[in-house]
């Protein structure tokens, strides 16, 4: 086999099975895939604590499945190359299940060349953690009124008494006119969807701590009874995502978005979530 | 000033604020953290130009800047108690089951105390000035409790 | 208003950024820029009043982190003051150490502004900056491809996508000649229309090639008085001018009616304050907090004072090189290098390198009489700098 | 000579246990509105005030940059807004460097803190010590108060009877202080009979968990005099960091405010501090801490803090007439609520409390472990 930064690929491999942290791998289980080109393909399968590798053909009951070339491969495992670059530059794929396969390589120490003793001065300790801390937020008056509308499948908005704007979700005051807000409309339900954000990229929910579900599409809906900027901020239903069109100006010639619904949720509570999401309204 | 607003409106939500982290010790408290691991020797650094062992080590001396990255020195697993407070408020960040003992030990050959938990006698028995030995950790939690605790020792 | 006296900045000091910083930990890792910042500057610990310190605590979620990071700043026995304002936090210590400095009560003071991102989750830490009762839940950290869509929108996908690619792979030819650029790909012109299609979709058409970098790092920097900064530096860079602009949380800027910038009004203001009518003429060289090429792109235009495509020109002419017309982001830019709580610090300080002509291999070839260096960061917060080589009178 | 730099106007909503009702951006704007009816300034950019300094902090408001939310209620929009992320009396010091240097002429310095929000306060400061040294052994302020508490309380004869003496006293002052309508009137004996909590600190010796904002208007002198009767100037400031681990310091020593004080008292041009102040206010957010920093202050001999007390010393000197920390205001906004407190004494605004032609005061506030970094502020009136 080939050598790159004067490591044998074969080795980094077989090395796998035995740089396994077995205690850091608890109810961790599932098939996993490197495709590594011209070098081979190997299926590494992962259940109660235990690794084990072999070379395989088809990854196709793989969970995920790493491609990139040797040379990419045994320059991460050296820190040689950087795994995130690798990736911009499509020198390395994740297919599959990427925040799997990304809990299972945390769970490899790090290659050592042959030749290397593991010295108590070169061992870099880490220390993960998910950090929780229980919060109580207030609402005030303004954001409760709001929210107790949703209860009710009323969307609320404030209208500032100098220019007049809405804000939904409202605000104490208009930060332009520098005054506090006092009439309360209701707007919408329904309305346009001027934006959306199609989301691909998975990152943790910090109000749970977990790892949010993609893709998914946080939109701005121009609801009924609002003008300009006034656009509410929520989810579209994912499985509408290529179904919507999104709403533009450009020099004054307004190009209308799809018409859009709020989907209640059957227990409200007071909460964003009362609405589930947006969808098209056909 | 008391509020006096209508508060009919007004309620609370709860939630939490929940993120992931990794911290890194870096090579001079890896260093530690290992040798307390594996061969159970406490380690700290000697910065020559304050005349000072500091425990825990750190790479740079705050006070004149010099660098201690290899400045390493072995100091006792036994030392003494040069302060201590009861901790008796219950916690979920706490090591331990209230009421515990947090006291500052003076190990042998260090001129900086550590802070620790010192277990073994009742809270009413200790007292500053009292001979400690370090009891290490069973399991690895890759942080200073690879010492679990303190415990009293013949001085 | 009358400065009470002249500010110069005299040392710069960054550490190595990249996204592998396991041998050093926070205060290790910010000893590293204040060392070189001090030596820099030809002056000792000794030397400093008063040190400055910032960055965003829940990237590492350490709570008042100055505390800790003493074992590293070097404010033993020290003032201190500690400044954040999110992603403007660097921009923000500059303009925090120039006001010690220039009310007088500091001759000397040093600012930290630091980051270690791969101790959080970057994008995790960023969504928790939305409302905890509405947005938090939509949020995804910084990323969004509202500005692409309206750039293809304006000026068709083909424009537009090319405008944003040739940003980005100008961004990286700068990077190649800054040795403390933590993402030096080596992109060529003519990996444009791959990198394009292939590269990975992040939120809509951003995709992850024309996003910035999570980094780790330390920017430091030395600032003096008139009075020290001219006996200790050959060549300071004198603060002249600096301008803040905040906008309110929730908005949106994707309605029908048009929303002016914090970055065009910030840039109105800090121009007719300092008496500058055209901006490219009279400005030698912008270093812009760009957080992608989507976003670079489409602020030149904002903060230039721009209309029409005239910022899609200055990209497609090559305006924007290092030997251009108007050199943007010398340096690299955000999307090379990103420790956060540094990197606005890192614009101005990189800005301050060229006046100073101090740049190493990324210095323009011509002489910097003033420079522009921006800060980004919570809801288009902005923060504008001028700086210049002549004392400002 | 740079030019003066007054306190124009003071505000703050009350501090409470819990203010469920309200959210932080309706406690500021309990506090913005007082300050410009007070003062008649606006927020125009010619003439107005030209940056706002917030005090708030990200992970007390479990929000990745606190100030972001705020933006509108402090006045901010397409504006100035600069956070203090350490204890709000270094508001006061930014404030101060921003008119001298020039850069603005007048200043809304605004602090907000609910500590009712997260679970628990520990917890919060739990997360201001290192990951692998500290934080595993369980630390936070309360239990490295309590380590100092007990460096402190033999080298100066600082007894049970003492600190119950300062708590009780503090519950009596608050009774006249419109701000701390829920601080309790204890008794010497039901501050002894209180349950230990970090030995020596006994659970009414902490100050108690609180909601609540606090800010004022800070001018140049021409300005104050155009928008204010009775400007109070900040004339000293000082402050000083000490090291970080529990075991570098000697705890009981006052290093770092001993130096925060003596820079505050070379600018002030004071030489003689121990009889120089008509009102003082210290962050005294344990019991024990209030004789404590008086020594560090030099306004107390060293060694003296029980003599002081059983002598009456805290009547005699005008010390937290407010009830101070004691009588509950949040972690990070202490000395920012004592610099209030100050020149609501020097305006000769502090109602029932109002010590009689009060012209000089001193304010301090303090952040970290056992009192890390130190600050403070003189105040002076003409």
């Amino acid at each position: 086999m080939t050598t790159y930064f004067g490591v044998d690929v074969a080795d980094v491999i077989e090395t796998m099975p035995s740089r396994f942290r077995k205690e850091a791998a608890a109810g961790i289980s599932g098939r996993f895939g490197y495709d590594l080109g011209e070098a081979g393909r190997w299926r590494l399968a992962v259940r109660d604590g235990d690794a084990a590798l072999a070379p395989a053909e088809d990854l196709d009951d793989c969970l995920a499945v790493v491609a990139t070339d040797p040379q990419t491969f045994v320059g991460i495992q050296l820190g040689k190359i950087d795994a995130t670059e690798a990736m911009a530059l499509q020198k390395l794929t994740v297919a599959g299940d990427r925040g799997a396969f990304g809990s299972i390589t945390r769970l490899f120490q790090k290659y050592l060349p042959p030749g290397e003793e593991a010295l108590p001065d070169t061992e870099l300790v880490v220390l993960k953690q998910t950090i929780s801390v229980g919060q109580t937020f207030a609402t005030g008056p303004v954001m409760g009124r709001f929210l107790k509308g949703l209860k009710q499948k009323k969307i609320l908005a404030m209208r500032c008494p100098v220019c007049g704007r809405l804000q939904s979700p409202p605000r104490e005051i208009c930060a332009v006119c520098r005054v506090r807000n006092t009439e309360w409309v209701e707007v919408g339900p329904k309305g346009e969807m001027r934006m959306l954000e199609y989301v691909y990229y998975a990152s943790p929910d910090p109000l749970t701590g977990e790892t949010r579900e993609t893709p998914y599409g946080a939109i701005g809906v121009l609801l009924d009874g609002c003008r300009d900027e006034e656009v509410f901020w929520h989810l579209l239903n994912p499985a509408q995502l290529d179904r919507v069109q999104m709403g533009s100006v450009i020099d004054g010639q307004v190009r209308h978005g799809s018409r859009l619904r709020p989907v209640w949720a059957e227990n409200r509570t007071g909460s964003i979530d009362d609405i589930q999401y947006f969808e098209l309204d056909d | 000033m008391q509020s006096d607003f209508d508060t009919s409106d007004c309620y609370t939500i709860e939630g939490k604020l929940a993120l992931p982290y990794t911290y890194f010790a870096g090579r001079v408290g890896s260093r530690f953290i290992t040798t307390l691991r594996d061969q159970h020797k406490i380690m700290g650094v000697r910065c020559d130009a304050c005349d000072t062992v500091f425990v825990p080590p750190r790479q740079t001396c705050e006070r004149c800047l010099g660098d201690l990255t290899d400045s390493w020195c072995e100091v006792g697993s036994r030392g003494r108690v040069v302060n201590f407070t009861v901790v008796r408020y219950p916690d979920r960040h706490l090591p331990r089951p209230v009421p515990y003992v947090l006291a500052m030990i003076l190990l042998e050959g260090a001129d900086t105390p550590i802070v620790h938990l010192l277990e073994g006698i009742p809270p009413e028995q200790v007292a500053v000035d009292m001979a400690v030995e370090a009891v290490f950790a069973e399991t690895t939690t890759h942080t200073i409790r690879d010492i679990d605790h303190f415990k009293p020792c013949d001085a | 208003m009358k400065k009470n006296r002249n500010v110069g900045i005299i040392g710069v000091g960054q550490s190595v950024y990249s996204s592998h910083r396991e041998e050093v930990n926070q205060p290790e890792m910010i000893h590293e820029a204040v060392v070189e910042a001090l030596e820099s500057a030809g002056v000792t610990i000794d030397d400093v009043d008063c040190i400055v310190h910032g960055n965003m605590e829940l990237f590492e979620m350490i709570h008042q982190p100055d505390l800790w990071h003493v074992l590293g700043t070097g404010a033993y026995g020290k003032e201190t003051l500690r400044v954040t304002t999110g992603g403007t936090t660097g921009a923000t210590l500059v303009a925090a150490a120039d006001h010690l400095v220039a009310s007088g009560l500091h001759d000397v003071v040093l600012a930290i502004g630091f980051e270690k991102l791969q101790e959080g989750h970057t994008t995790g830490g960023i969504t928790n900056m939305a409302d905890p009762l509405w947005g938090r839940q939509l949020q995804t950290g910084a990323l969004t491809g509202m500005t692409a869509a309206q750039m293809i929108d304006e000026f068709g996908e083909e424009r537009a996508k090319k405008v944003a690619m040739k940003y980005r792979i100008q961004m990286d030819q700068h990077a190649m000649k800054n040795n403390k650029a933590h993402r030096r790909l080596g992109l060529s012109p003519d990996q444009a229309e791959e990198l394009a299609e292939n590269s990975p979709q992040l939120v809509g058409e951003l995709r992850m090639i024309h996003m910035c970098s999570q980094s780790d790092g330390a920017c430091a920097m030395v600032f003096a008085s008139e009075e020290k900064a001219k006996a200790l530096c050959d060549q300071p860079a004198w603060i002249k001018d600096h301008v803040t602009a905040h906008r309110e949380e929730m908005f949106c800027i994707f309605g029908d009616a048009p929303v002016l910038s914090t970055h065009r009004y910030a840039a109105q203001k800090l121009f007719g304050r300092c008496g500058i009518t055209n901006p490219r003429e009279e400005i030698d060289l912008f270093e812009m907090y760009d957080p992608s090429s989507w976003w670079g792109s489409d602020w030149l235009r904002e903060f230039l004072l721009l209309e029409g495509d005239a910022h899609l020109k200055m990209i497609e002419n090559d305006d924007i090189a290092i030997d251009g017309a108007f050199p943007v982001n010398p340096s690299g830019g955000v999307i090379a290098s990103n420790p956060i709580g540094a990197t606005a610090m890192v614009r101005v300080a990189e800005a301050a390198l060229q006046v100073m002509g101090r740049a190493g291999d990324h210095q323009v070839p011509k002489t910097v009489n003033q420079a522009l260096a921006s800060g980004f960061g919570g809801t288009m917060w902005t923060v504008l700098f001028l700086l210049t080589r002549e004392v400002p009178s | 000579m740079a030019r003066r730099v007054g306190i124009c106007a003071v505000a703050q909503t009350t501090y409470q246990r819990d203010k469920w009702h309200e959210r932080f951006q309706g406690m500021a704007l309990e506090v913005l509105e007082p300050l410009l009816a007070q003062t008649g300034l606006d927020f125009s950019e010619d003439k107005g005030i030209g940056m706002s300094i917030s005090v708030s902090d990200d992970i007390f408001d479990a929000r990745t940059i606190s100030d972001n939310g705020m933006t509108d209620v402090l006045g901010a929009h397409m504006r100035c807004e600069e956070k203090i992320a350490q204890e709000g009396i270094q508001a006061l010091y930014y404030g101060l460097a921003a008119i001298q240097g020039g850069h603005v002429d007048a200043a809304l310095v605004l602090g907000h803190c609910k500590e009712s929000q997260p679970k628990s306060r520990n917890m919060v400061t739990h997360m201001a010590f290192d990951p692998f040294y500290t934080r595993p052994v369980g630390l936070d302020f309360t239990a490295a108060a309590g380590l100092q508490a007990q460096a402190y309380a033999d080298r100066s004869d600082v007894g049970d009877t003492h600190l119950a003496d300062i708590v009780a006293r503090a519950g009596r002052m608050a009774q006249l202080n419109p701000a701390t309508p829920e601080t309790p009137v204890w008794t010497r004996e039901e501050v002894l009979a209180s349950p230990m909590l970090a030995d020596p600190i006994r659970a009414h010796h902490a100050y108690p968990v609180s909601d609540g904002a606090v800010g004022m208007i800070l001018a140049a002198e021409e300005t104050a005099r155009a928008i204010c009767d009775h400007p109070v100037w900040i004339t000293g400031v000082g402050n000083c960091m000490d090291s970080f681990f529990l075991g570098d310091r000697d705890l009981a020593s006052n290093f770092a405010l001993k130096q925060a004080a003596a820079r505050a008292y070379q600018r002030a041009g004071i030489d003689q501090p121990h009889d120089r102040f008509d009102v003082v206010e210290v962050s005294d957010q344990f019991a024990y801490q209030q004789p404590m920093w008086m020594e560090g202050l030099g306004l107390v001999d060293e060694g003296q803090g029980g003599a002081w007390i059983a002598g009456g010393g805290p009547d005699a000197m005008n010390v937290n007439r407010s009830g101070g920390m004691l009588a509950g205001n949040p972690l990070i906004l202490g000395g920012l609520v004592r610099a209030a407190e100050v020149a609501l004494q020097l305006m000769g605004l502090a109602g029932e409390r109002q010590v009689a032609d009060a012209r000089c005061g001193l304010a301090h506030g303090v952040m970290g472990p056992a009192g890390q970094f130190h600050s403070v502020a003189i105040l002076e009136r003409d």
